[in-house]
């Protein structure tokens, strides 16, 4: 049964496992038909499942997200693509304005399983509105939730959970690990939870947390740093809003130091939530100042500059070995 | 240059504002009783409702509150040509279709009241959507549900309310094409007021009808008299059978006038003429409907005087179920947030339930 | 010459005095002509200005804010109004995707100087969708200003600052506290300096930092703090973003202890943006844990529960005094 | 009922696909030769260039690129009636409309390498919007523009241009419902190439026309064979001087056809039948034009040669500059943020240069 797979393919496995299993699940957007997603994300999906099951939609973010939010509303478990997250603003007055509140507004009485997939983040020389993330936005957002994998066997449990939660899901699939890794991925329909860290590496040094792409730079400098001697811990969100945050508040209670990791911009983003959090709930135990390596506060540039907007590993690992170089 | 298409925009009038019949054969349930009896009992029934409402917010007893004067035959005669299992999604004004959903004057009232259980519906309209503020938006999740419908080969439709302004945003547009496309089973209802809080029409387009505007989708689209009860149950009926039997959505310009401020924060008289409001008042849809009625004897004035009777007391039990329904507590903020509670949000709970103690 | 108003007063009588000195300035949004819109804020500007420079437009706030983007590429200093702050999402992605970028994209080319005005917050009672306050998503977004008056002076001189600045302001204005107060506000056209922070009381106990309608319950908070023996500093943002983290850090440096204070959702906001900046450049001058006062991860609920929703004045002493009372 | 309002789409096409006149006048502009070889020698340079990019990308030396393969009437057509001071608003592919305005071709090409500096045009271009990505999002600054130039009385027009699928978009409706409201100076080009990416056009919508979205908001729609050089550049004329002249907005539907993949991270052949793209090869641009001109008695063999020699100079030397030109420097992320870099900004800035080093 085991098959070694990308994380893009762990994503159409999950998509075909939950479009097989339950016949409300419905998938659709841009390209995803007979084309199977830009990335290939929903390959072979409408050929196996059909046109009704599978289809591609008119050019239009806001009508997507919109379809999502009344399709969910009456039952259907709809899973929206859209192209690539910087696509997604036409549809943030219905993710804002209905999909998160839908449930509240009537008290329970409808209510919103959808989920909005979106390919997101830098790295692979796209062009402009290509590269961005901005998941901030939409974890800032009351009511939504945000779940963004960083492996292929994260990609398929969280996807399953994300499809069958009760509630709106924000999926954002960091598209320049796309295909970075195999990973064998069992094809069994064990989903795994949501609003859950997981802890990729323990050490009780330093706190590494981050998420999405950023992941696989922070693994690398957490290796970097075992040869130099420090052990650290690295924490994947995983779920970015509501987030696990007792998770990381248990970490840095050991370990006293913390860097967050975001391909983000940096004013008010994700990061700058865990680091807000663990100055209010754990400040007694650090022994350095939080450090948050994320992106600029500028427009994700072109690919020229694009490695230079990222968090590198030499960043990530300078950061580190400041906050283990702290005295207070 | 040759012609390539051609369109053509028809408007729907059948009784004159004397409740005259224009045409010499109304449609069949003009002549039955029950059919026009209950519509006229539900337009009255919202007249009396609004006035109420419109009360109680000057005495301070009600938030911020729209009045749909004016609007009553359009909103009852969509509404009533809705079979139970349709969805409708109305804007924030439209109390006379949702009386015909079974949705009850003190959940409105709750509503604008400041609470969330005001739209906790029942009865047909359980599936409903909820008021809708943010203009035209419903029309995007409207499509969703009615595309909900056809994928699992149900034959249910969808209504959609929105104003003369609301076919400004894209939304509308975005909703109106995915109709077109799938061949959805929706009925997109503007209801023409001429006016968006101050704005009047022709500040807000340059096309000649709103109804023309599903033909940039593919839609067929026709006017109808707002305020002719018989024309908008008509072409409302017209509109839903075509959606249910997969013939396709329609959009239906309902011309009618907003009689009323546009809510009660709101001062009409500071850029609208009193006089332009005298003369839609003549065209009005109740005395039309009344004299229509007497025409068929079926109504006369002793009957008038028990409706508003009886509306009164309706209105009345309303009222005080309103006034004594208790008001929300603070944990009805998170609880419905999501299915279950997250535990960051359990935290915040429990905060916020210390402090309103 | 000086004359005691209010701060939608305030916001006019800017408004009329670059619409009288600078030709190239045009104020529009829905019902901002005859109507004067619907707070006021625009009374009588088109009676004075004409319907060239102060004019409705068609109900589409994607269409106001592209106007907006579009004008000021020409050379002209476009104000646009949306009606309230809940109803600017449709046009988020012009304000993201272009406003934000134009000047990047062109490097210098072409600029977007521009105002996007809304009124915004919680507690007089308002509909759904008109309490709102996600003035995060702007200050998240690279190359946008944002802009957030407490007072009408502050109003005064900040709308005249964000209307010559140079680049795209989303200024948002708290109507809570819309009428509050009168303040002598001389018509002398001079503008308050941006990305600045207001320093409104002065004291070494406790470092209190707020913006908007909250300022006024900080105020009070730090009031009642005082006679109970502790000096507050309190400080007002006024720009959110860039921010002004400068003043804030010096007086935390005195002070070790930070309360922020904010109605905006909890998780990810500006409140977060501040305690993470202070908590990595500040961390050893901390005597307590940093509080954040804010409005809750919920939908802002309908008015009956607004008030549990918004922070008060004994939510801010609260944490206040557990931050006065904290020892290391 | 009765009808309210009638409507047409017209068609134009003056051409043949064997460049034979199909009406007895041809507009004057048809029988300038300087016109006219200027035409296509402008489509021709496109030809070229899109032919090298796609080269340069196949060999790494270029990121993801759009061709405009089938399009060159349309966008030269459009681009070459613009006058000076109008303003251009481009999507993604109109080269041809671009160079027409004075775009260097290595401007281009270091923009899909990567870097913002070719967005820095100078010439008549100098005033125009760079790229657009985000489909259909240019209808809204441009609508934006064109309010400019008519709020301060200039002359001047905006075009902006969008694809088949981009009419699916709320942005293209709202900048063309504010165009109509304020008759503003504007063109909208709708380059109706029958694909978005792997989208048909039927998939995108029911309408039967796309110049008919126009009467959504009562303007003026019409269909072009947009590769009829003569019809496009004709109905361009006119659209450009209605709206200089104040007389209101055009939606001009051009037909065409992509002949290539969408760009080339994209690979057509997954989804649309090899005979459909023979087919519509047999009506591509270029043969009509150039036999065209050969019935004019001013092209040939020889004539053509030399224009592939010099196109090919030209394209050599815009990829050297191209290859040559600097990479962007670190401090390029920042400097362009703000008129002014903020302090915050500043800190950030110096960081990256020392990581840089
Ligand atoms: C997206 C959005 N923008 C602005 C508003 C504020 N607003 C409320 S009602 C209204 C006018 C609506 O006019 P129309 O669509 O004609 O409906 P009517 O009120 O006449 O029934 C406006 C501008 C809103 N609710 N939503
Ligand atoms: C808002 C938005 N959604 C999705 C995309 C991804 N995308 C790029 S081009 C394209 C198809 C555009 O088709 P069309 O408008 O017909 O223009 P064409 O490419 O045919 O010239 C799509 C979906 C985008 N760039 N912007
Ligand atoms: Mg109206
Ligand atoms: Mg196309």
């Amino acid at each position: 049964m085991a098959n070694r797979i990308t994380l893009v393919e762990a994503v159409t496995q999950a998509l075909a496992w939950e479009l097989e299993h339950d016949e409300s699940v419905v998938a659709f957007g841009q390209d995803i038909g007979a084309n199977g997603g830009v990335f290939r994300a929903t390959d072979g999906l409408q050929k196996r499942f059909g046109e009704k099951r599978v289809f591609d939609t008119p050019l239009a973010e806001a009508m997507i997200t919109g379809l999502c939010v009344g399709m969910s509303t009456q039952g259907m478990k709809p899973v929206g693509e859209i192209q690539f997250s910087g696509f997604m603003y036409p549809g943030v007055d219905q993710l804002i304005s209905h999909a998160s509140r839908m449930r509240n507004r009537t008290r329970g009485r409808l209510s919103c399983p959808m989920v909005l997939r979106a390919p997101y983040g830098g790295g692979i020389h796209a062009p402009e509105h290509h590269s961005e993330s901005m998941e901030a936005i939409y974890a800032h957002t009351p009511g939504l939730r945000v779940v963004i994998p960083s492996s292929p066997r994260r990609a398929y449990g969280l996807l399953l959970a994300a499809i069958r939660d009760p509630d709106p899901v924000v999926f954002l699939e960091p598209k320049r690990i796309y295909r970075l890794t195999k990973q064998e991925v069992p094809d069994d329909g064990e989903a795994l939870p949501l609003d859950t860290c997981f802890v990729l590496r323990e050490g009780g040094d330093v706190t590494l947390v981050s998420w999405g792409a950023m992941m696989n730079e922070t693994l690398k400098a957490a290796a970097k740093l075992a040869e130099e001697g420090a052990e650290a811990e690295v924490i994947d969100l995983g779920t970015i809003k509501p987030y696990d945050s007792e998770t990381i508040l248990e970490s840095v209670e050991r370990t006293g130091r913390l860097v967050i990791v975001a391909e983000e911009p940096r004013t008010a983003g994700v990061a700058a939530e865990i680091a807000a959090e663990v100055a209010e709930k754990a400040l007694y135990s650090l022994l350095a100042p939080i450090e948050r390596v994320t992106g600029y506060d500028t427009v994700m540039p072109l690919f020229q500059l694009e490695m230079s907007y990222l968090p590198s590993v030499e960043r990530i690992l300078g950061a580190a070995r400041r906050t283990l170089e702290a005295k207070r | 240059m040759k012609t390539t298409a051609r369109f053509e925009i028809g408007y729907e009038q059948l009784l004159d504002p004397d409740g005259k019949p224009m045409v010499k054969r109304l449609p069949a349930f003009a002549n039955d009783k029950k059919t026009m009896l209950g519509l006229y009992k539900t337009m009255s029934l919202t007249r009396a409702f609004d006035t109420r409402a419109i009360a109680l917010q000057r005495t301070g007893k009600l938030g911020t509150y729209a009045s749909c004067l004016g609007h009553e035959a359009t909103h009852v005669g969509v509404g009533s040509a809705m079979a139970e299992d349709d969805v409708m999604a109305p804007s924030y004004r439209e109390y006379g279709a949702q009386f015909t959903r079974g949705v009850k004057p003190e959940q409105i009232l709750g509503y604008w009241g400041g609470s969330e259980r005001g739209n906790v519906y029942e009865g047909p309209a359980a599936g409903d959507f909820a008021w809708c503020v943010p203009i035209a938006s419903q029309c995007l999740y409207s499509a969703g549900a009615a595309l909900a419908f056809k994928t699992r080969g149900e034959k249910r439709a969808v209504v959609v309310f929105l104003g003369d302004g609301g076919t400004s945003e894209g939304a509308f547009y975005e909703g109106l094409n995915a109709a077109g496309v799938w061949d959805l089973p929706m009925v997109f209802v503007i209801v023409n007021n001429r006016w968006a809080i101050s704005v009047p029409l022709a500040r807000q387009t340059r096309a000649e009808t709103l109804a023309q505007k599903g033909l940039a989708a593919g839609v067929r689209g026709v006017q109808v008299d707002g305020n002719d009860i018989i024309a908008v149950r008509k072409v409302a009926d017209e509109a839903l059978k075509r959606a249910r039997e997969g013939k396709g959505p329609t959009v239906i310009e309902a011309l009618t006038y907003r009689l009323s401020d546009h809510t009660t924060a709101d001062d009409a008289t500071r850029y609208r003429e009193a006089k332009e409001v005298e003369a839609a008042q003549r065209k009005e849809p109740f005395v039309r409907t009344r004299k229509y009625l007497e025409s068929l004897g079926i109504w006369d004035e002793k009957k008038e005087k028990a409706l508003v009777a009886e509306n009164k007391k309706t209105v009345d039990a309303a009222v005080k179920a309103y006034q004594e329904a208790e008001r929300d507590s603070v944990a009805a903020m998170f609880d419905h947030m999501y299915a279950e509670l997250p535990d960051s949000l359990r935290e915040q709970r429990e905060a916020a339930l210390r402090e309103a103690e």
